[in-house]
C-alpha cells in the first residue's frame, strides 16, 4: 500500500458535495508542501456563521409564483370583464369573467396545494388578521372567488332553457352575473396588489425592502396578463381598451420594477443571477407585449403575439420576483450587511 | 483555584462541572492541563498544553518550585505528614541510580521494597513480594486505607536531617525545573510558572485549591504515581482533608465506585479485603494477619472482624469458629487472573465461559482486536445488556470478519444474549465518584425477557444449587452452604435488593439487627456483613442511601441525602481541616473542630476521627491498632497517621513518583537514562505487539502521539448513547483531531478521511483539522499529537472505527490499569484498506519497525546512554 | 383599541393579546460566557417535546452538527474556533511552534456541507468566504498568513484562541412577525408574552417561516406543519422550568420573569467588564430594539452574526401600514387604469 | 344553543367581542391550548432515581404513565446535580425507551451464522449446565504443593460499572462459592 488516493465513499448523500471540494486541492497542496501558495477562500466583506444563511428562506413552491400569477391574472380580468360589461363589449366580458374564475380558482388550488396540512385549508376562516397579508387575502379571495363565479356562470345564461325554472334562472342570470361582475371588479385590485404586500411583510430582504413597490409592479403585471388574454381570446373588435391597458400596466410596472433595483444590496437578487434573468425577461416580454399590442390594431397574429408575451412576461415577473426572494433570504450577505449599515448609521447620527 | 489535569470534566462530568463554574463565579482560578483544547479549556481560566503521558514531570516541577521557595504550608506539612519522618539509609533515589530506586532486580522486574522503609522500621515487617502484589493488583487494597508501618518511626521536625522525607522529596524532585518541564513536556516555562505561582498562592491557612483528575491520570503504565504526584502537593500545600481542597477523582461510571467498594474484581473482596492467595494466605489465620499486620496502627487491627463478618454472610449457619468460617471455601490466586490475562488465555483456548454484564469489551478495552479474537475462541459467551452490542455480534460483524480472521461458520462460540433491565426497571443503590450511595426506586417492569442483574444471578445461583443439591463432593459444599436465601416479590420472583444491601450492612446474628456502624462487627461469629465500610448504611433498619432531604433544606454538606462511606462522611480525613490543637486553620475554611468544653469533635461534616480523642492525645508506647494513632494524626487509615510523601511500601514502583515515558514513546526520557517504568505490568504474546520506543530502534515508524478520550455527547462503548438517536445526532461519526501543522504535514483536510497505523491494527476516521490542537516543541523536536474519541463501534444508529483498536496491553503494576490514553502510531491520508491489504498494512509497519512480535522494549534501559548526550536525529 | 405600540415599539405582549392580568412575562437570559457546550438543551428539550430526529451528519462546524434551528432541532449549540483572545484567560498557544490559525479555513468547509432542501429540516450550505470571516471577529480583515499551515511557527504562529459555545434558541419576540403574519391564529401570544404555535391549528402555509427575521421557525416537511420553541407552555402551566434551562448544567440558560432576567443580565455584563472581558454585550435584551425586545435575549462575546444572529432585526410587521397604503395606492392606480383604458378610448 | 356555542367558540367571533381584537392572543387560543397539561402533573408515578451514566449520581426523576416511562428529567432536590442534568441524563427516556433496546433472548449456536430464539427458562437452565461443565472440566483443588486452589480458571466475567451493589455482590458472592476467580469489572479498565 501506498499513499495512493484511497476511494471515496460518502457517507450520506450530504457529503458529496464537498468530498468533491475538500478532499483534492488543499490536501494535495498542502501534502506536497511546495510553498507559496496561498490557502484562500474567497473574501467577505461581512461576518456569519459558516457562511449560513441567517434566515430560513421561504418554504414555500413554485406554487405560490404560481398563485401571484393566477390571482394578478384573475383580478386584472375581473375589470377587464367589469369594463367590458359597462361599455357593453360582451365577448370581452365574457372573456374576462372567464379568466377570472379560472385565474381565481387555479390560484385557489395553488394556494391549497401549498399548505403543508391542506386538509386544514378552513383553518384560514379561523380568524380574521389585518397583521396577516395572507389571512386579509385569504378574505379577499373569499369574497372575490363566489363573485367572480357568480359572474362568469351568468354566461352560461343562453346556454339554458327558455321556459320553466332554468328559464326563470336564465333571465335572472345576466343581472345577477352583472351585479356580481361589478362587485368582483371592486374586490379585485385588492386581490391584485395584496400579494405584493404578503411578499414584502416578511423578513426575506429581497421582498421586504421592495414592499413601496412591489404592489405597483404585481398590479402593472396584472393588468398586462389580463389584457394579454384578451388580445389571444376576445373578438379583435373589442380589444382598442386593452391595448390601452396593456400599456398603463406596463408603465406601471416599468416604473415599479425600476424601484426594485433602487433599493441598495438587496436590489441585486433581481438584476443578478437566475432571479435577475427572470425579471429580466419579464421586462423584455412585457415590452414587446405592449409594442406589439399597440402595432397589432387589426392583426389577428400580432394581437395573439401581443398577449402571449404579455402572459408570459407576468409568469416570468413574478417567477423572478419570488426566486429573487429564495436567493435574498439564502446568502447571509443580504440580512447582515444592509442591517450592519444601519447600524452604522444609526451610530453615526445617534446623539452623543 | 481548581486545577484540572488528567480529566476533561466539562465534558466528561458536565453535571458536576456546575460547581466550578460556581466557583469561579465566585473568584476561583480554574486552570486546566490537558494534550489537547477542549470544552474544559474553554472556560478555563489557563489553559496548559502538554504532551500526553508527562504528567508527572509537570507536578514534579511544581513539586520542586514549592520546595525550592518553601512555599509549603510547613506547619501542616510538619504536623500531618511525614515529611519528618526519617528513611533507612539504605535508600538510594533516582537521582544516584539513572532513574531507578534501590532495590530493583531484573530477573523479576520489580522491587525489594525492604530499602525504602522508614529508619528503623526496615525489619518490623517482612515486605511483601513485589512481584506478588503485582500480579495481583495489590495496590487496589489501599483505596481505602495506607500500606503498613511497622513500629515508632524516627522524625526530625526541622526537616534538615538529610535522610528525612523533606530532604529526599527535595533531592528527588531536584531536576524537574521549569526548564525541564518545558522540554519533557512541552509547556513553556511561562505557562509552567503561572500554574505553579497560582497554586502556591491560593494554599494555606486562609485558602484552599483542589485537584480533579480522571482516567486521563489513571490509564498510563505509571498511573498510581501521577495520583501520588497530585497528592503530595495538596499534601505540601495544605490542601487534603479540608473543604475546597482535596484530590478529586471523578470516576466514569454511575457506580464504578461501588465495583471496587463491593467488587467485581478478582483480586478483592468486598471492602478492599484481599481475595485470598494460596501462597501467602493458605489459613484464615495468616490472612486476617496479612490485612491487619500485627501491632500495626490504625483502623486495620479490626481486620479479622471484617473478614469474619464477610465469611459469615457468605456462608451463614455453615460458617463457624470452628471452620474457620467457612475460609477453606475460598478460592485462591495464584498470580494475575485480570481481565488482560483473561484475555490472553481466551485466545490461547484456556478459558470456556465469559459472562459479560453491561460491558462491551470489543470496543471498550484496550487491543479490541484480541478482545475480539479471544470472544471467538470460547465454549460459550454470556452477553447480558440493554442493546445488541459489538461483544454480541462480533461472530457476524467485527473487522476481522472482512480479514478472515472470524469466521462464522468455522466460530465455536455459543453466545446467549440475555437482554437486561435498565436503571429505572429495578432497585438498588449506585455509589458515585465522592462515594456516596444513593438508592435508585423501580419506576416500571423490565420489558419482556429483560431482567435484572440481581434476577439472573440469584436464579441462576438457584438452579446451580437445585442441580448439586444431592452432590457429594467437597468441591460443592461452597455453593450447597451459602446462604442464599433472599426473598423474591413480583411475578418474576426478583430478589429484593434491600434484602441484599441488608446483608452488604451487616447485622447481628441472634436478633437480626442491623448492625449501625464497622466498630460493632465481632470477630466471633455473632455478627455478619458483607461489607465492612457500607456497614450503617442500614442503620436502624432504615436504607440510608434511600435519603432524600431536599439539598435546599440542608447545608452544603447535605448529611441527609444518600449516604457516604465511611459512616456518612464527606471529605475524608476532615480532622486535618483543623490545626494541630482542634481550631480551624481559619475561619473561611472551618468544617470541622474540636469542641473543648463537650470534649468532642464536631462541625459540619461527620468528623473523620474518634469522636471523642482529644488533639492532646499521645499514644503509649508499643500501642497499635486505634489507640496508636494522635490525637494530631488526622490520616487514621494510614499506618502512621500521617499523609505520605513518601511512601515506604505499598506503591510497587517507587516511594516516589518519577517521570517515565509512555512505554510507547517517539522520544527517548529527557529525565533520566531508564526510559518507561522499569516495573510496569508486560505481556508478552504474539498477539501483544508494542511499536519500538527509545532507546530502541526505529521508533521513527510511529512518530505521532495519539491519545483518546471521550465525548459529551457519548458513553464509553457507546452501547448507551449510538443507540440513542438524540444522542447519535449529536456526534454521528468517528472522527480524529489534528492540528493544522500535521495536516499540513500529512496532507489531510478537514472532513477528509485519515487512518492511523499501530503494530496493532489500522483505523479510519474523519479529520477534524482545529487550532485546538497543537504540536509541541519537546526536547528539541516538534511532537504532534492526534486525539479520537473511543466511543465507536460496528453496531448502533451511528458507527465508526473503534480507536482501542490501536491499544497494545501494557499495565500499571499497582492496580493492573491498561495504558490507554497514549500511544504512538502513524498517521495517513485517507480510509484505511480493507480485507487482507489491512493485515498486509499492519504487518508491513511491524516488519518496518522491526521484528516486534520477538522483541519487546527491555524493561531497563539505564546501561544506555541518556538523551543529553545522545542527541536522535 | 390596539396599543399603539401593536406593531412596533416597546410593549408588553399578554396584555395587548387580551389577556387580562396575565403572569409577568417569562423568558430566558443565556449567557454564552459560562456555556460548556454539551447540548444537554438540545437533548432536554426532544425528549420533553417529542422533537425527531434531526439528521445523523458530520457537519466538520466545530462540534455542532446540529447545524441550526429547525423544525426538529428547538435549541441548537453554536461553536466558534477564534484565534482570538477570550478575556478571562492567558493566550492558549502562547510560544507553541504553531503556525497560523486554521479556523477559517475548516469553517469555509464546514460551510460546504449540508443540502440544498432548505428546510426538510435541514440545513442550507453557507458561503466558504463568509464563513471564513466569522473566526477572525470584526476587526479581522484578512485571510490567514500566505503559507501553509505549519510553515512558519514561533512569533507568526497562532497564541491567543477562544472556542465560543452559544445555544440559540427562538427569540419569543415582544412583536413577533410570525405570529403577526399567520393567517390561523395558530401562532399566538400566551399569557406568560411567550410565542406558541398550536399545533392543532397550524396548516402549513410557511407563512411565518419567512416572516422570521431570525430563521428560527422551520417547517417539518414529512408532517407539514411549522415548529419551533413552545417555551415549554406546558410546563409554564405547571408552574415548572422550561425543560432546556432545567436541564442546563452551568446555568447559561436561566428561565425566569424577564424583568428580573435584564437586571441580572446587566449586572452580568457589568462584572466581565470590569474582569477583563469588554467584547461581553447583550443581544435582544433592548425594548426600543427592532423587535421590542427579545423574550430570549442572550450575552454574547462577539458579533451576533458570528454566532448566526442577525445584528439588527426588525419586525417586518413595523411597515405593514405603509405596506396597505402602497397596495392601496397601487389598487388604485390599478382601478384608475382600468377605467381610462375603457373610457378613454371613446371620446 | 349548539349554533350558538359553535359561534363563540370561533375565533374570529372572540376576536370581535373580546379583548384581543387583532387576534393574536387570547382569541386565537385552541382547544388543544386551553386543556394543555404538563405530563409530569398527570403522571401515575414518580420515581426517584439516579443517572446511570456517569459517576456524579445525578438526581432523576422518572415519571411513570400506564406503565409506561414518560418523562425522566433532573432531580431539583439532589444537592449533588440540583435537578440538572447533561445531555446523557436528559436522554435516559429515550435510553429506557429505545426502540433499539433488545427484550427477548437471542442465541448463536456454534458455528451458525444467525441468531435464534431462545427460551429465558431454557437458557437459564443452559447457562447454568456450562458453568457447571465448564467449573467441573477445569476445576483445580490444590496446588503442587498441596495447598488449597478451590478455583476453577474455565470461566471469565466482565461486570459493567452500572450494576448496582447489591448485584455486583450477588456476583462475587455467587462466583466465589463457586470457585470463579476471574471475575472482573470497568473499574479495572
Amino acid at each position: 500500500m501506498t499513499d495512493a488516493t484511497p476511494p471515496h465513499e460518502p457517507v450520506g448523500a450530504r457529503f458529496r458535495e464537498f468530498q468533491d471540494g475538500v478532499d483534492q486541492p488543499d490536501g494535495k497542496r498542502r501534502g506536497r508542501g511546495d510553498g507559496g501558495e496561498q490557502l484562500t477562500v474567497p473574501p467577505a466583506d461581512f461576518a456569519s456563521y459558516y457562511g449560513r444563511p441567517i434566515l430560513k428562506a421561504p418554504v414555500w413552491k413554485y406554487d405560490i409564483a404560481g398563485y401571484l400569477f393566477a390571482g394578478g391574472l384573475a383580478a386584472g380580468s375581473a375589470l377587464i370583464g367589469a369594463g367590458a360589461q359597462l361599455t357593453g363589449r360582451p365577448g370581452l366580458r365574457k372573456v374576462g369573467r372567464w379568466t377570472a374564475l379560472g385565474g381565481v380558482a387555479a390560484s385557489t388550488y395553488l394556494l391549497v396545494h401549498d399548505l403543508g396540512r391542506p386538509a386544514r385549508f378552513h383553518h384560514m376562516l379561523r380568524v380574521a388578521k389585518v397583521t396577516s397579508p395572507m389571512s386579509v387575502g385569504t378574505w379577499i379571495l373569499a369574497a372575490f372567488g363566489p363573485l367572480a363565479g357568480v359572474a362568469a356562470v351568468a354566461e352560461l345564461a343562453p346556454l339554458l332553457p327558455q321556459h320553466g325554472v332554468l328559464g326563470l334562472a336564465r333571465r335572472i342570470a345576466p343581472p345577477v352575473g352583472n351585479i356580481a361582475g361589478l362587485a368582483a371588479a371592486a374586490t379585485a385590485p385588492a386581490l391584485a396588489t395584496y400579494t405584493g404586500v404578503l411578499l414584502a411583510d416578511t423578513a426575506v430582504p429581497s421582498w421586504h425592502d421592495a414592499y413601496p413597490s412591489l404592489p405597483f409592479v404585481f398590479a402593472g403585471s396584472a393588468l398586462a396578463a389580463a389584457s394579454g388574454v384578451g388580445l389571444i381570446a376576445a373578438p379583435a373588435t373589442e380589444t382598442a381598451p386593452l391595448r390601452r391597458l396593456a400599456l398603463a400596466g406596463a408603465a406601471v410596472e416599468f416604473v415599479g420594477g425600476h424601484q426594485l433595483e433602487r433599493q441598495g444590496l438587496t436590489s441585486e437578487p433581481y438584476t443578478h443571477g437566475r432571479s435577475g434573468r427572470l425579471v429580466k425577461a419579464g421586462r423584455a416580454l412585457l415590452a414587446v407585449g405592449t409594442a406589439a399590442a399597440l402595432v397589432s390594431r387589426r392583426s389577428r397574429v400580432l394581437s395573439t403575439i401581443s398577449g402571449v408575451a404579455l402572459v408570459a412576461s407576468s409568469v416570468a415577473t413574478r417567477f423572478g420576483v419570488f426566486e429573487a426572494g429564495r436567493v435574498s433570504a439564502l446568502d447571509p450577505k443580504y440580512t447582515v450587511v444592509p442591517q450592519r449599515e444601519r447600524l452604522a448609521e444609526n451610530r453615526s447620527t445617534a446623539p452623543l | 483555584m481548581i486545577v484540572i489535569q488528567g480529566s476533561n470534566m466539562a465534558e466528561a462530568h458536565p453535571v458536576g462541572f456546575q460547581w466550578v463554574m460556581e466557583a469561579k463565579r465566585r473568584g476561583a482560578k480554574v486552570f486546566h492541563v490537558d494534550p489537547r483544547f477542549t470544552r474544559t479549556s474553554a472556560v478555563a481560566d489557563a489553559y496548559l498544553p502538554i504532551r500526553a503521558g508527562t504528567d508527572i514531570a509537570l507536578l514534579g516541577g511544581v513539586i520542586r518550585y514549592i520546595l525550592d521557595n518553601e512555599l509549603d504550608f510547613r506547619e501542616y506539612v510538619v504536623a500531618y505528614t511525614n515529611a519528618a519522618t526519617i528513611v533507612t539509609g539504605e535508600y538510594r533515589d533516582t537521582e544516584d541510580l539513572h532513574g531507578l530506586f534501590s532495590g530493583f532486580t531484573e530477573e523479576n522486574a520489580s522491587y525489594d521494597q525492604s530499602s525504602w522503609q522508614y529508619e528503623g522500621a526496615e525489619q518490623n515487617i517482612p515486605p511483601r513480594d513485589t512481584e506478588t502484589q503485582r500480579e495481583t493488583a495489590a495496590g487496589l487494597e489501599h483505596e481505602s486505607h495506607g500500606a503498613p508501618v511497622g513500629g515508632d518511626t524516627q522524625r526530625d521536625e526541622t526537616l534538615q536531617h538529610p535522610r528525612c522525607v523533606y530532604q529526599i522529596l527535595k533531592r528527588h524532585f531536584s531536576r524537574y525545573t521549569p526548564q525541564m518541564v518545558e522540554r519533557v513536556c512541552g509547556i513553556p516555562q511561562d505557562k509552567f510558572l503561572e500554574l505553579a505561582q497560582a497554586w502556591t498562592a491560593n494554599s494555606g491557612r486562609e485558602r484552599t485549591s483542589m485537584l480533579v483528575y480522571s482516567v486521563g491520570w489513571t490509564q498510563h503504565s505509571v498511573g498510581v504515581q501521577y495520583i501520588r504526584a497530585g497528592a503530595i502537593i495538596q499534601l505540601l500545600l495544605g490542601n487534603m482533608g479540608r473543604p475546597g481542597g482535596g484530590v478529586m477523582a471523578l470516576r466514569g461510571h454511575a457506580s464504578i465506585q461501588g465495583s471496587t467498594d463491593v467488587p467485581t474484581l478478582f483480586n478483592l473482596l468486598p471492602g478492599y479485603l484481599p481475595m485470598p492467595h494460596h501462597a501467602d494466605h493458605p489459613t484464615f489465620d495468616e490472612w486476617v494477619d496479612s490485612i491487619r499486620h500485627p501491632g500495626q496502627k490504625g483502623f486495620w487491627g479490626n481486620a479479622r472482624a471484617y473478614g469474619v463478618n464477610l465469611l459469615k454472610a457468605y456462608w451463614g449457619d455453615a460458617a463457624t469458629a470452628d471452620n474457620d468460617y467457612c475460609y477453606g471455601y475460598m478460592p485462591r490466586m495464584t498470580g494475575d487472573h485480570g481481565t488482560y490475562q483473561q484475555v490472553l488465555n481466551m485466545i490461547d483456548g484456556k478459558i470456556k465461559g465469559y459472562f459479560l454484564l453491561g460491558q462491551n469489551p470489543a470496543v471498550g478495552s484496550a487491543h479490541g482486536r484480541a478482545q475480539r479474537l479471544g470472544m471467538a475462541n470460547l465454549d460459550w459467551l454470556v452477553v447480558r445488556d440493554l442493546f445488541m452490542i459489538e461483544s454480541a455480534t462480533f461472530w457476524k460483524r467485527a473487522p476481522e470478519i472482512e480479514t478472515g480472521e472470524i469466521v462464522p461458520e468455522e466460530c465455536r462460540t455459543e453466545v446467549f444474549f440475555l437482554p437486561a433491565a435498565s436503571h429505572v426497571e429495578k432497585e438498588g443503590s449506585f455509589t458515585q465518584t465522592q462515594r456516596l450511595l444513593q438508592w435508585r426506586e423501580k419506576a416500571v417492569e423490565p420489558p419482556g425477557d429483560a431482567r435484572s442483574e440481581l434476577w439472573f444471578f440469584y436464579h441462576l445461583g438457584r438452579i446451580i444449587r437445585e442441580r448439586l443439591a444431592r452432590s457429594t463432593r467437597a468441591r460443592d459444599r461452597a455453593l450447597l452452604d451459602l446462604a442464599w436465601n433472599y426473598p423474591t416479590h413480583g411475578p418474576h420472583a426478583e430478589p429484593s435488593a434491600e434484602s441484599v444491601l441488608y446483608e452488604i450492612n451487616g447485622y447481628d446474628v441472634a436478633s437480626g439487627r442491623p448492625l449501625s456502624s464497622y466498630t460493632e462487627m465481632k470477630d466471633d461469629g455473632t455478627t455478619a456483613g458483607g461489607c465492612w465500610i457500607y456497614t450503617g448504611v442500614y442503620a436502624d433498619g432504615v436504607n440510608q442511601a434511600a435519603r432524600r432531604k431536599p439539598g435546599s433544606e440542608q447545608s452544603l454538606v447535605a448529611l441527609e441525602w444518600g449516604w457516604a462511606w465511611p459512616s456518612n462522611r464527606r471529605i475524608l480525613y476532615n480532622r486535618a481541616s483543623a490545626d494541630p490543637d482542634g481550631r480551624p486553620w481559619s475561619e473561611r475554611k472551618k468544617y470541622v473542630w474540636w469542641d473543648a468544653e463537650k470534649a468532642e469533635w464536631t462541625g459540619y461534616d461527620v468528623p473523620d476521627f474518634e469522636k471523642n480523642k482529644a488533639p492532646s492525645y499521645r499514644p503509649p508506647p508499643n500501642s497499635s491498632g486505634v489507640a496508636g494513632i494522635a490525637g494530631d494524626d488526622p490520616f487514621i487509615l494510614q499506618g502512621d497517621g500521617k499523609g505520605w510523601l513518601y511512601a515506604p511500601s505499598g506503591v510497587l514502583d517507587g516511594p516516589l513518583p518519577t517521570h517515565y515515558e509512555p512505554v510507547e514513546s517517539p522520544v527517548r526520557n529527557p529525565l533520566y537514562r531508564q526510559q518507561a517504568n522499569p516495573a510496569r505490568k508486560v505481556y508478552t504474546h504474539p498477539v501483544n505487539t508494542l511499536n519500538p520506543s527509545p532507546p530502541q530502534e526505529h521508533s521513527d515508524v510511529f512518530p505521532y502521539v495519539f491519545t483518546v478520550s471521550r465525548l459529551t455527547e457519548h458513553h464509553t462503548a457507546g452501547a448507551m448513547s449510538r443507540n440513542v438517536s438524540p444522542l447519535a445526532e449529536l456526534q454521528p461519526e468517528m472522527f480524529v483531531e489534528v492540528s493544522p501543522e500535521l495536516a499540513a504535514l500529512r496532507g489531510l483536510s478537514h472532513l477528509g478521511w485519515a487512518h492511523l497505523v499501530t503494530s496493532r491494527a489500522a483505523v479510519q476516521a474523519k479529520v477534524l483539522v482545529t487550532d485546538r490542537v497543537t504540536p509541541l516543541r519537546v526536547d528539541g523536536r516538534i511532537i504532534h499529537q492526534v486525539w479520537l474519541p473511543y466511543h465507536f463501534g460496528y453496531e448502533g444508529l451511528v458507527t465508526g472505527d473503534s480507536a482501542n483498536d490501536l491499544f497494545g496491553i501494557t499495565l500499571d503494576p499497582n492496580v493492573l490499569i491498561q495504558e490507554s490514553k497514549v500511544g504512538t502510531c502513524d498517521v495517513r491520508p485517507g480510509r484505511r484498506p480493507r480485507g487482507q491489504d489491512l493485515l498486509d498494512l499492519v504487518v508491513d509497519y511491524r516488519r518496518r519497525s522491526g521484528d516486534l512480535v520477538h522483541r519487546y522494549p527491555p524493561m531497563v534501559t539505564t546501561d544506555v546512554a541518556d538523551s543529553s548526550s545522545d542527541q536522535e536525529a | 383599541m390596539p396599543h399603539a405600540n401593536a406593531l412596533y415599539g416597546p410593549l408588553d405582549p399578554a396584555p395587548d393579546a387580551g389577556y387580562e392580568n396575565p403572569p409577568p412575562r417569562m423568558g430566558f437570559f443565556t449567557d454564552t460566557s459560562v456555556c460548556i457546550g454539551c447540548k444537554a438543551c438540545e437533548v432536554a428539550c426532544k425528549e420533553w417535546n417529542g422533537v425527531p430526529e434531526s439528521g445523523l451528519d458530520l457537519l466538520g462546524m466545530s462540534y455542532d452538527n446540529t447545524g441550526a434551528l429547525t423544525a426538529n432541532s428547538w435549541r441548537h449549540v453554536a461553536f466558534v474556533e477564534q484565534p482570538r483572545s477570550v478575556g478571562w484567560a492567558t493566550p492558549a498557544f502562547q510560544e507553541q511552534p504553531d503556525g497560523p490559525s486554521v479556523s477559517p479555513l475548516t469553517a469555509a468547509v464546514g460551510a460546504r456541507t449540508g443540502t440544498d432542501t432548505g428546510t426538510d429540516p435541514g440545513l442550507t450550505p453557507g458561503s466558504p468566504g463568509a464563513a471564513a470571516r466569522m473566526s477572525g471577529g470584526p476587526e479581522f480583515l484578512g485571510m490567514p498568513g500566505g503559507q501553509p499551515p505549519g510553515r512558519g511557527s514561533g512569533a507568526e504562529g497562532r497564541t491567543d484562541f477562544r472556542w465560543l459555545m452559544m445555544s440559540d434558541v427562538c427569540k419569543h419576540c415582544t412583536h413577533a412577525a410570525c405570529l403577526d403574519v399567520c393567517p390561523t391564529g395558530s401562532l399566538f401570544r400566551t399569557e406568560f408574552g411567550t410565542v406558541v404555535v398550536q399545533e392543532d391549528i397550524c396548516n402549513g402555509c410557511g407563512y411565518c417561516i419567512s416572516a422570521c427575521p431570525y430563521g428560527v421557525i422551520d417547517q417539518r416537511k414529512d408532517d407539514g406543519r411549522a415548529w419551533k420553541c413552545t417555551l415549554c407552555y406546558d410546563r409554564l402551566g405547571a408552574g415548572m422550568t422550561p425543560a432546556c434551562a432545567q436541564a442546563c448544567p452551568t446555568e447559561s440558560i436561566q428561565y425566569g420573569e424577564l424583568d428580573e432576567l435584564r437586571e441580572r443580565a446587566a449586572a452580568r455584563v457589568a462584572k466581565l467588564h470590569e474582569h477583563g472581558v469588554p467584547e461581553a454585550r447583550l443581544y435582544g435584551h433592548d425594548p426600543n430594539d427592532g423587535v421590542g425586545g427579545d423574550g430570549a435575549f442572550f450575552l454574547l462575546l462577539d458579533e451576533p452574526e458570528v454566532y448566526g444572529l442577525p445584528p439588527d432585526p426588525i419586525v417586518t410587521t413595523r411597515d405593514l401600514p405603509a405596506m396597505w397604503k402602497r397596495a392601496g395606492l397601487a389598487a388604485l392606480t390599478m382601478a384608475v387604469a382600468t377605467a381610462v383604458a375603457f373610457l378613454g378610448g371613446r371620446p | 344553543m349548539g349554533v350558538r356555542r359553535w359561534v363563540e367558540r370561533w375565533p374570529l367571533y372572540r376576536q370581535l367581542t373580546g379583548t384581543d381584537p387583532l387576534g393574536r392572543g387570547a382569541a386565537a387560543k385552541s382547544a388543544r391550548s386551553l386543556t394543555l397539561t404538563a405530563r409530569t402533573d398527570t403522571a401515575d408515578s414518580v420515581a426517584r432515581s439516579v443517572c446511570p451514566y456517569c459517576a456524579v449520581g445525578c438526581g432523576q426523576r422518572v415519571y411513570v404513565a400506564d406503565g409506561q416511562v414518560t418523562q425522566i428529567e433532573g432531580d431539583p432536590d439532589s444537592p449533588i446535580s440540583r435537578g440538572r442534568l447533561c445531555p446523557k441524563g436528559a436522554a435516559s427516556k429515550s435510553l429506557v425507551t429505545s426502540p433499539l433496546r433488545q427484550t427477548t433472548v437471542r442465541y448463536r449456536r456454534p458455528y451458525g451464522t444467525e441468531w435464534e430464539d431462545l427460551d429465558l427458562d431454557t437458557a437459564m437452565n443452559m447457562i447454568a449446565d456450562r458453568v457447571l461443565a465448564a467449573r467441573d472440566e477445569t476445576w483445580e483443588d490444590r496446588d503442587d504443593e498441596g495447598r488449597p486452589l478451590n478455583r476453577t480458571l474455565g470461566i471469565s466475567s466482565l461486570g459493567g460499572a452500572t450494576l448496582d451493589n447489591e448485584e455486583n455482590y450477588l456476583i462475587k458472592k455467587l462466583f466465589t462459592a463457586m470457585g470463579a476467580l476471574q471475575i472482573e469489572n470497568q473499574a479495572r479498565i
